[in-house]
């Protein structure tokens, strides 16, 4: 008896995520940088030999030229080496400790929320106790605190991600507050489904968002925190990390001797990687926040 | 006993100070990260006092020795003689003219004090030396000490009671000392008398300043002028990049600083033609220092313990590189453990040693013989290019300090890499006390030991100071070496004068065994690179301008030679 | 004293243009009530806020007049509809359960009302027309020291409309005023805004989708379809003879003290703006709509006998119907 | 404000140091360094010291340090001496202790934390509001990205760019250092004005990383603000766009920043340890840098735990204010 | 004499406001109800906004539990309620709530509402049979199964969501449907529409609803009873003619009279007087 309701053309979900990433200009920015940086390391990693990463591998000192694109370093590595090797390295740290602080922050952050009770309070006091600490200053304890020979690009993450879970936590958990309390999650109660159901198939698909915004920002955090302790000379020193690259730029003074590119093509790395996944993060948060998500 | 607690210092804050033109001041970057605690300007404090950093210049020893001349330089002493054949009794004649900085004469109760002190607190640094060695010091009159040993002790007036580089002991005031409670924890501040010619004026985490005081001793006994410094500002560059230190003395901010490596420092030569090094501007820039670098082996550690596998490492080891790549071709590169001064270079260069050197090639760099060692040994090459056994490669991890050998130790590290050893490298506030307990296997470290003759040098590898793994290695002795042969052949020639043809052909043996054994792989020769700018003061020390003799690093003990002899270059 | 003529807004979407707001004139007379009904998103809050200048992008204002005592709103600077604002047409918010500023006192955010168009106004002028138009909705002056989240939800209302009447404008707009209370606190608010109007005889705008109120308040009602303004009578006519088939089934649909367990629903279901029926945008659901006419043709406004005005291919020029 | 919220925040504040103190006092015990006596190890390497019996010292500062005591035992010494705010002595400067060395560090530090703090919250959180608000002119807005994209630069970055660019080749300021060589601390403009030259860079470098943070939360807060009905009610009731961004938007939309207040603080004490050591600042930043490479851990805790009350009492004092500020949260 | 289907048993439900403060609502006071297990009925739950109605819609589903006193279905107390009885509780006792847009989950298609009880239930053996069985349901409450399924829930009309949920109640054939303000936010134009279906399942399949309004014009209109809360306490009921046309409590007597009828003849009393709830409170 209702007559056709007509039938708007709905473009398909490609279009539709093009035409958000050209609204949200600093989200497709942010991705076409880490989209670039991802190729320049793929091709790098297969296109250079990633023993030239090391020292003695190169002649010295070599600015930038057509053999070695990014020149050599004083320690005689080839520096396009260096950075492909760094670039993937200082990934591998970020992506791992992003990863398990996202998925502890998850995991504790759906704990927390759906069954309440004393749970609850425990995780929620606990995030609320650990957040004013500093964590990186945590960090610089505990790197420091290591036997030097245990300190590998796996420790490094392990070391990041120990304290980076109660942003992940609060986060989550707030969420599946608000989620736990929407209608469609009694609905799949009175529907006869299991709490671990409703928490996997109902809620979790609706936080991706707030997962992917929350994971890239632990991406960053790690990112940086590796960065951090690299530069202050707590990290795996032999590896081209690229706070390594920069810390012994920085210990041979490469300004003062005028390697500029050696500190300089680092630092610019980070600063891209940098400044994509804050790029990323923003553009996220507003995905994940209608209310800031513009139309047109 | 319980230890007192200890004061702590505080801030020196001058009231007023005059003011005194940048012509007339000396700027020194203090660079020594940790840093001393301000305000401590006791030399008995300790930890805490250090005699670098400025405070060489408010204390005296008895004599300075100058190493490039080759002797003595007596100074609140006038002379200081063994008075017998057997080194077992010695004299001191003070100064007449020494005095404090309160006016009161620096006199035999004085020395004294200093040396009782010594054998009295266990945390002064002579105190070993002095309980075991000294048997009493007595003072026949105001200006003469007496010592007398418990057995032969040669070396004592040298090592001990002279200032050279870092070692030796300044003379303290009895007068205040004896009035503190407890003498090692006062922290002196600027109201210790001293017999130096600097007051220390104002002190805090930035600068330490100190004035000069125009009553010094020494100018009315005629040791030296009157200093034409009149004021010394050391400023801490604590961790400041080395860049920007550089750069602060190019822009005739600082006089002096610490030393530098040699690619910064001749960068700075050529940015400022004012600045000089030790060796005006041609490389390698810096003086010998006492302290030849080798890679050191924990001997009685697997697999370290195998002679093969040590000669594999030594092997492994391109000397030409390391000078080309560290040093702009400077013959850096040694094969001895100890510093070639005037007298070591006879020694190495005599026919003797020269039979050694060929026998067993200790420079030599031949990875393929290395291989073939290690092949020897035991084991294999692994699919990463790695010596391995029993599917396991070995932590050929080489410890290190970052700040001096930031530059070697990666190089290292990466050549005996090539080599097929697992090598890496440990900066960590650790490596020194990895080497100490003898948990790991390599480090990178001098032989803090002979300036005059190979004795002491040598003397490092005897086997009843190589302790087990986990017992602390005393006084840097980290070979854990041990060897019957070797240690009777030191024995042999312990109380031989360095002049006489037994003791060359014994210590020519010695080092022939130390080659032969590869006890530990030296590396290189240490060389203090320190800038001089000229633009306000000259007269800076150099390897045509040696003035007494000393070294040039105002912030050894020595330092205060180095200021007190700078002349005004008449810049604004 | 209000205008209304040719009002067109446009939504440009994601998906497509949506013109929510299609050629509506009408009149409205100093003291007059007048209800808008008309399903969800047929328009009413864009014309509402379209009078006030308020459409934001995506949405704009395409053409159109809003005359108010003489003048056009549309012609306009911004610094002049920021005066005509409050002064001369007032806008009661559909959410005023959100609309009081939550950290600054409601005394403050009525006397910066005022300040905002009469710079010079005296601190105890301001506070007395405050209190006057506290004590006019029926609350306690008391309120003006208080914060939004220490008053219920009826109080919040009033004090939005105590803020709209505060510089007597000749035209009031109260956007469902009363969704969100219930019943009791519905009549209450309702029997304000009919006093407050009263008082100051401005005209009324009551936008709404409960004929029910619609029944107890205005004087006339105005339906909106789809945008389009289709019929627009007395509240009498309205419920006694409603003209256009949609205000009929509209009439039909509510549920009737006599006829208690009769139900009857209109079929069909609300068209998109976006894709718009073709002619009379009813026609799908018009039990007249099957004929070329209504499928091709948009029906132009047409006044009948009385001033009504519908706008239906039913009836012609003259007023008759087509039939 | 009852009596009992008063209670649970102090209660708050006394378990996030106690945790604080807890995490720092046991991670470095996990490990099998010991930090005493690679400290006298090094200072006998530096030479000018060299015991001939370390084990006896560093057994005689074991037991000055209470390390020979059990765990426990120590673990409640610790605690104990942290209410007095008592570390212990530096290692790296005993005998000074580590309270001696954060209380002279601390004013070098406050000063640069506080200006850097406060300029890039203002800063930011203006430039965010002005970035959200639709009605800001173009140019205006467009300053926000360029912070917006700072934040990826790292401040140790920054002071790299900063010092090379603007120490070392333009030469417009001097290249470190507190103030200028020689100069003694004085209460005049003279001694100021040379204090503030040097701070500018490490400021620069503090600030331009941090702006950011400031910029991209404002704006999220503003742009959810903005759709407030009360902003357009705000509007509605003809009020100029002063005063709606003023008290109707700016006002809400502040109100969560506060909160990050506190927590900023830990971040920049982080940045000012490297920023602080390549500028030559001798604040926190430059004792903890040291701290951290001699492994004086006495000094790192205190630092650490010292950090961490700044950052819990100001949350507390913010817990406090935040009522003024939000008539909502007064109530309850 | 006939089981009950439903009983509520003098409950309770006292919401305490925060860990410290000692701020207590009662939302729910003493509640006693019985709905027989063979006389399927239309009961309807008036009372003003926060006068307890969802408190205790959310105290039927099992939702929240009552401070004090027990909800019984079929006997037995619905807490202790385990496995098979769980299940048949589950899916016999059925809602459809007031926010038609918030019970569907914004990731899925609107067909996840009608699949999931399908599944969960094992309503159906095989595919076609379950999709039959939505479409039977779509059709019975006049909805075309092409215009909604495979869409997303933001892509229909409010009234089709509502009408996607009382399908869904239909697919289930439950023995109690509570109706919690099933059309205070949908369309005047489409409640007449949704009452209907709902009354459609009712009379065609012997289904008990509760329908709780604020609204007592549909109220009168489609059910049987009726029970007035006044905030959490029963201050009146009986059966819907009678309490409508001649209310007996003084707050069901303003409550009445302040129905909007949508009637010219039938204008607002003015017997009460307005002052009485304007001062702050
Ligand atoms: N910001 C916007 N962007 C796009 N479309 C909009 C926007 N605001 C309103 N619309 C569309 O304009 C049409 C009219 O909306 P409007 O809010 O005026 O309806 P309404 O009659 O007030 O409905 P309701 O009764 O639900 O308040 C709707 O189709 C709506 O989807
Ligand atoms: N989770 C809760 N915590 C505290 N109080 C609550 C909670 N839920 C409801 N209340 C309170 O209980 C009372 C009854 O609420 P309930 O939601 O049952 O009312 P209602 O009749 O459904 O109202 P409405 O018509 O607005 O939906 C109200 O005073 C409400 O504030
Ligand atoms: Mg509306
Ligand atoms: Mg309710």
């Amino acid at each position: 008896m209702t007559p056709e309701q007509q039938s708007i053309h709905h473009p398909s979900g490609l279009t539709l995520f093009l035409r958000y990433m050209r609204r949200n200009k600093g989200l497709a920015l942010g991705v076409l940088i880490l989209l670039a940086l991802t190729l320049f390391t793929v091709i790098g990693l297969v296109v250079v030999n990633p023993k030239h990463a090391y020292p003695l591998s190169a002649p010295l000192k070599l600015p930038p030229s057509l053999r070695y694109p990014l020149g050599t370093d004083f320690f005689g590595r080839n520096l396009l080496a260096a950075m492909v090797v760094g670039m993937w390295q200082t990934a591998l740290i970020g992506l791992l400790a992003g990863g398990i602080g996202t998925l502890v922050g998850v995991l504790l952050g759906f704990t927390s929320a759906y069954f309440g009770g004393w749970v609850d309070s425990a995780i929620r006091t606990a995030c609320q106790i650990l957040t004013p600490i500093p964590v990186l200053l945590i960090q610089v304890v505990v790197a420091g605190s290591l036997d030097k020979r245990d300190v590998t690009i796996f420790t490094m993450a392990l070391i990041v991600a120990m304290l980076a879970w109660m942003g992940p936590t609060l986060v989550i958990r707030a969420q599946v507050m608000t989620m736990k309390e929407r209608q469609f999650v009694s609905v799949a109660k009175l529907s006869g489904m299991g709490d671990f159901s409703i928490i996997f198939k109902e809620i979790l698909p609706n936080l991706l968002p707030f997962i992917a915004a929350a994971f890239v920002g632990q991406v960053f955090a790690a990112v940086f925190a590796s960065f951090y302790l690299a530069v202050l000379g707590l990290g795996p020193l032999r590896e081209p990390l690229l706070g390594n690259i920069i810390w012994a730029a920085q210990s041979q003074g490469a300004f003062f001797n005028g390697w500029w590119w050696w500190p300089l093509e680092p630092a610019f790395a980070m600063i891209l990687i940098l400044g994509a996944l804050a790029l990323v993060n923003m553009g996220l948060d507003e995905l994940a926040n209608p209310r800031i998500r513009r139309s047109e | 006993q319980e230890a007192a607690a200890p004061v702590a210092a505080t801030e020196i804050v001058p009231t007023s100070l005059p003011d005194v033109p940048r012509n007339q001041t000396a700027v020194l970057a203090w660079g020594v990260a940790g840093g001393s605690s301000i305000g401590t300007t006791n030399p008995w404090v300790l930890p805490g006092y250090t005699h670098q950093e400025g405070n060489n210049l408010m204390w005296e020893p008895l004599m300075y020795f100058g190493i490039y001349k080759n002797e003595f330089i007596p100074w609140l002493a006038d002379s200081m003689e063994y008075t017998n054949d057997d080194f077992t009794a010695l004299e001191i004649k003070l100064n007449p003219e020494a005095e404090w900085s309160d006016g009161t004469a620096v006199t035999s109760a004085d020395v004294a004090y200093t040396f009782e002190g010594q054998i009295k607190y266990e945390t002064l640094p002579y105190h070993t030396q002095f309980a075991d060695l000294v048997d009493s010091v007595t003072t026949p009159d105001e200006l003469t000490v007496q010592v007398t040993f418990k057995e032969p002790a040669p070396r004592f007036k040298f090592e001990v009671l002279t200032e050279k580089f870092d070692t030796g002991i300044p003379i303290v005031p009895k007068g205040y000392l004896s009035e503190q409670a407890d003498p090692t924890t006062a922290p002196g501040r600027d109201e210790i008398p001293h017999s130096g010619p600097y007051d220390i004026v104002a002190w805090n985490t930035n600068q330490k300043i100190l004035d000069l005081r125009e009553d010094w001793w020494a100018v009315k006994a005629g040791r030296i002028a009157l200093p034409a410094v009149k004021r010394v500002v050391v400023v801490n560059i604590l961790n400041q990049p080395i860049d920007t230190v550089a750069q602060r003395i190019v822009n005739n901010e600082f006089d002096s600083s610490v030393d530098m490596r040699a690619q910064i420092i001749g960068n700075i030569l050529q940015q400022n033609p004012e600045v000089q090094s030790w060796t005006g501007t041609e490389s390698p820039y810096g003086y010998l220092d006492w302290w030849p670098n080798s890679l050191w082996m924990n001997d009685s550690l697997a697999p370290y313990d195998d002679v093969r596998v040590r000669k594999a490492i030594s092997l492994a080891i391109n000397r030409d590189l390391i000078n080309e790549v560290l040093y702009e071709d400077a013959k850096i590169a040694t094969i001895y453990p100890f510093p070639l001064y005037p007298n070591l270079q006879t020694f190495a260069d005599s026919a003797e040693v020269k039979a050694e050197e060929a026998k067993y090639e200790p420079g030599k760099y031949d990875v393929e013989q290395s291989a073939a060692l290690m092949q020897d040994a035991g084991f294999t090459m692994n699919g990463d290019g790695l010596w391995e056994k029993d599917g396991e490669t070995f932590d050929a991890t080489i410890q290190a300090f970052e700040s001096i050998h930031g530059d070697i130790a990666p190089v290292l590290a990466e050549m005996l890499r090539q080599a097929g050893f697992d090598a890496n490298v440990n900066f960590g506030t650790d490596a020194y006390q990895n080497m100490v307990d003898g948990k790991a296997g390599l480090y990178m470290f001098g032989h803090g030991a002979s300036l005059f003759d190979p004795f002491e040098a040598l003397n490092l590898f005897h086997g009843k100071y190589s302790s087990t793994i986990g017992s602390s290695a005393g006084n840097n002795r980290f070979s854990r070496y041990s060897n019957p042969e070797y240690d009777a052949l030191l024995d042999g020639i312990a109380s031989l004068d360095s002049k006489d043809p037994a003791f060359v052909s014994g210590a020519a043996q010695a080092l022939g065994m130390y080659w032969r054994d590869v006890i530990d792989v030296p590396i290189i020769q240490w060389l203090h690179r320190i800038p001089y700018n000229n633009h306000y003061w000259t007269n800076w020390p150099s390897a045509t301008n040696v003035g007494l003799g000393t070294n040039g690093a105002f912030w050894a003990h020595t330092g205060m030679l180095v200021i007190a002899g700078l002349e005004p270059s008449g810049a604004q | 004293m209000l205008r209304v003529s040719g009002l067109e807004v446009t939504y440009y979407t994601d998906l497509g243009r949506a013109k929510a707001l299609d050629d509506v004139s009408f009149t409205l007379g100093a003291g007059e009530k007048l209800g808008m009904v008309g399903e969800s998103g047929s328009g009413k809050s864009t014309m509402a806020l379209a009078m006030m200048r308020m459409i934001k992008p995506p949405g704009r204002i395409e053409r159109g007049q809003v005359i108010v005592d003489d003048v056009d709103l549309m012609s306009l600077d911004e610094e002049g509809m920021r005066r005509a604002r409050l002064s001369k047409i007032a806008y009661i918010p559909q959410g005023a359960m959100n609309s009081l500023n939550p950290v600054i006192r409601i005394g403050a955010q009525m006397a910066d009302a005022i300040r905002s168009h009469m710079r010079r106004e005296s601190r105890s002028a301001i506070e007395d027309r405050c209190a006057a138009a506290l004590r006019s909705v029926d609350l306690d002056p008391g309120v003006y020291r208080m914060y939004a989240h220490e008053l219920s939800g009826g109080m919040k209302q009033r004090v939005c409309i105590a803020i709209g009447i505060l510089l007597r404008p000749s035209v009031i707009i109260a956007d469902e005023p009363t969704s969100a209370l219930d019943v009791v606190t519905q009549r209450q608010v309702m029997e304000t805004i009919n006093k407050v109007q009263a008082d100051i005889n401005a005209a009324v705008i009551l936008i709404g989708h409960d004929m029910g109120l619609m029944a107890q308040t205005v004087d006339r009602v105005a339906v909106m379809y789809a945008g389009r303004l289709v019929e627009l009578s007395t509240v009498k006519e309205m419920f006694t003879d409603p003209k256009h088939p949609y205000s009929q089934a509209l009439i039909n649909s509510l549920p009737n003290l006599d006829k208690r367990g009769v139900f009857s629903g209109i079929p069909g279901l609300a068209p998109s703006l976006l894709r718009l029926p073709s002619g009379c945008a009813f026609h799908p659901r018009c039990p007249h709509g099957q004929q070329e006419l209504q499928r091709s043709v948009r029906p132009a406004p047409v006044i009948l006998a009385g001033g009504r005005m519908v706008a239906c291919h039913l009836y012609g020029e003259e007023g008759h119907a087509h039939e | 404000m009852t009596f009992k919220i008063v209670i649970k925040r102090l209660l708050f504040f006394v378990l996030v140091v106690w945790a604080a103190s807890t995490i720092v006092f046991f991670i470095p015990r996990l490990s099998s360094r010991n930090a005493i006596r690679e400290r006298f190890g090094e200072l006998a390497r530096t030479g000018g010291f060299s015991p001939a019996d370390i084990e006896k010292l560093i057994a005689s500062m074991q037991q000055q340090f209470g390390l020979d005591k059990p765990l426990l035992e120590q673990y409640w010494q610790y605690l104990g001496n942290i209410t007095r705010l008592d570390f212990g002595y530096s290692l790296s400067r005993y005998p000074t202790t580590a309270t001696e060395v954060i209380a002279q560090s601390l004013p070098w530090t406050i000063g640069l934390l506080l200006v850097t703090t406060v300029l890039s919250f203002v800063i930011g959180t203006l430039l965010g509001a002005v970035a959200a608000w639709p009605k800001s002119p173009g140019w205006l807005r467009s300053m926000a990205t360029p912070f917006i994209l700072l934040t990826g630069v790292p401040p140790v970055i920054m002071g790299i760019l900063l010092l090379f660019f603007i120490g070392f080749r333009l030469k417009w300021l001097p290249l470190g250092g507190a103030y200028s060589v020689g100069v003694v601390p004085t209460w005049s403009w003279t001694f100021f004005f040379d204090l503030m030259q040097h701070q500018i860079l490490p400021a620069l470098a503090l600030i331009l990383g941090s702006v950011g943070g400031w910029v991209l939360s404002m704006r999220g807060m503003g742009i959810t603000i903005q759709g407030e009905d009360y902003v357009n009610f705000a509007e509605h009731k003809g009020l100029t766009g002063g005063r709606i961004f003023r008290d109707y938007y700016l006002r809400n939309a502040l109100l969560p920043q506060v909160t990050g207040l506190a927590l900023a603080l830990g971040t920049v004490v982080t940045s000012a340890v490297i920023v602080e050591g390549l500028f030559g600042l001798p604040g926190i930043g430059t004792a903890l840098n040291l701290a951290i490479r001699a492994n004086d851990f006495p000094v790192i805790y205190g630092i650490v735990i010292f950090i961490t009350i700044a950052i819990a009492a100001l949350m507390t004092i913010l817990e406090f204010v935040y009522p003024l500020l939000d008539p909502r949260i007064r109530e309850n | 004499m006939s089981e009950n289907l439903l009983e509520i048993r003098r409950a309770s439900k006292v919401y305490q406001r925060g860990l410290l403060t000692s701020k207590a609502t009662i939302a729910l006071k003493e509640f006693s109800l019985v709905l027989k297990q063979d006389e399927p009925t239309i009961l309807t739950i008036a009372g003003e906004s926060g006068s307890g109605k969802t408190t205790l819609a959310m105290m039927l589903l099992g939702f929240t539990t009552a401070t004090t006193g027990e909800v019984l279905y079929k006997g037995k107390n619905i807490a202790g309620l385990v496995g098979k009885e769980r299940m048949a509780y589950r899916r016999e006792v059925q809602a459809v709530f007031q926010d038609p847009f918030a019970v569907f989950n914004p990731f899925y298609k609107v067909d996840h509402l009608l699949t999931v009880p399908i599944r969960q239930f094992k309503l159906a053996r095989t595919k076609a049979e379950a999709t039959s069985k939505m479409e039977e349901a779509l059709n019975s409450v006049g909805l075309r199964p092409e215009d909604v399924l495979g869409r997303f829930p933001h892509q229909l009309s409010g009234g089709q969501r509502q009408r996607i949920n009382v399908a869904r109640a239909l697919l289930l054939k439950p023995r109690l449907l509570i109706a919690d303000e099933p059309v205070s936010m949908v369309d005047a134009s489409l409640r007449a529409n949704i009452l209907e279906s709902l009354r459609n399942l009712h009379r065609d399949h012997g289904v008990s609803i509760i329908y709780i309004t604020h609204d007592l014009t549909t109220a009168y209109h489609v059910a049987d009873n009726i029970i007035v809360l006044y905030k959490g306490e029963v201050v009146e009921k009986g059966d819907v003619e009678s309490v409508i046309r001649n209310p007996q409590h003084r707050y069901t007597q303003l409550l009445v009279d302040s129905i909007p009828w949508p009637n010219l003849d039938q204008r607002w009393g003015h017997s009460i007087r307005t002052s009485e709830t304007t001062n702050p409170r």
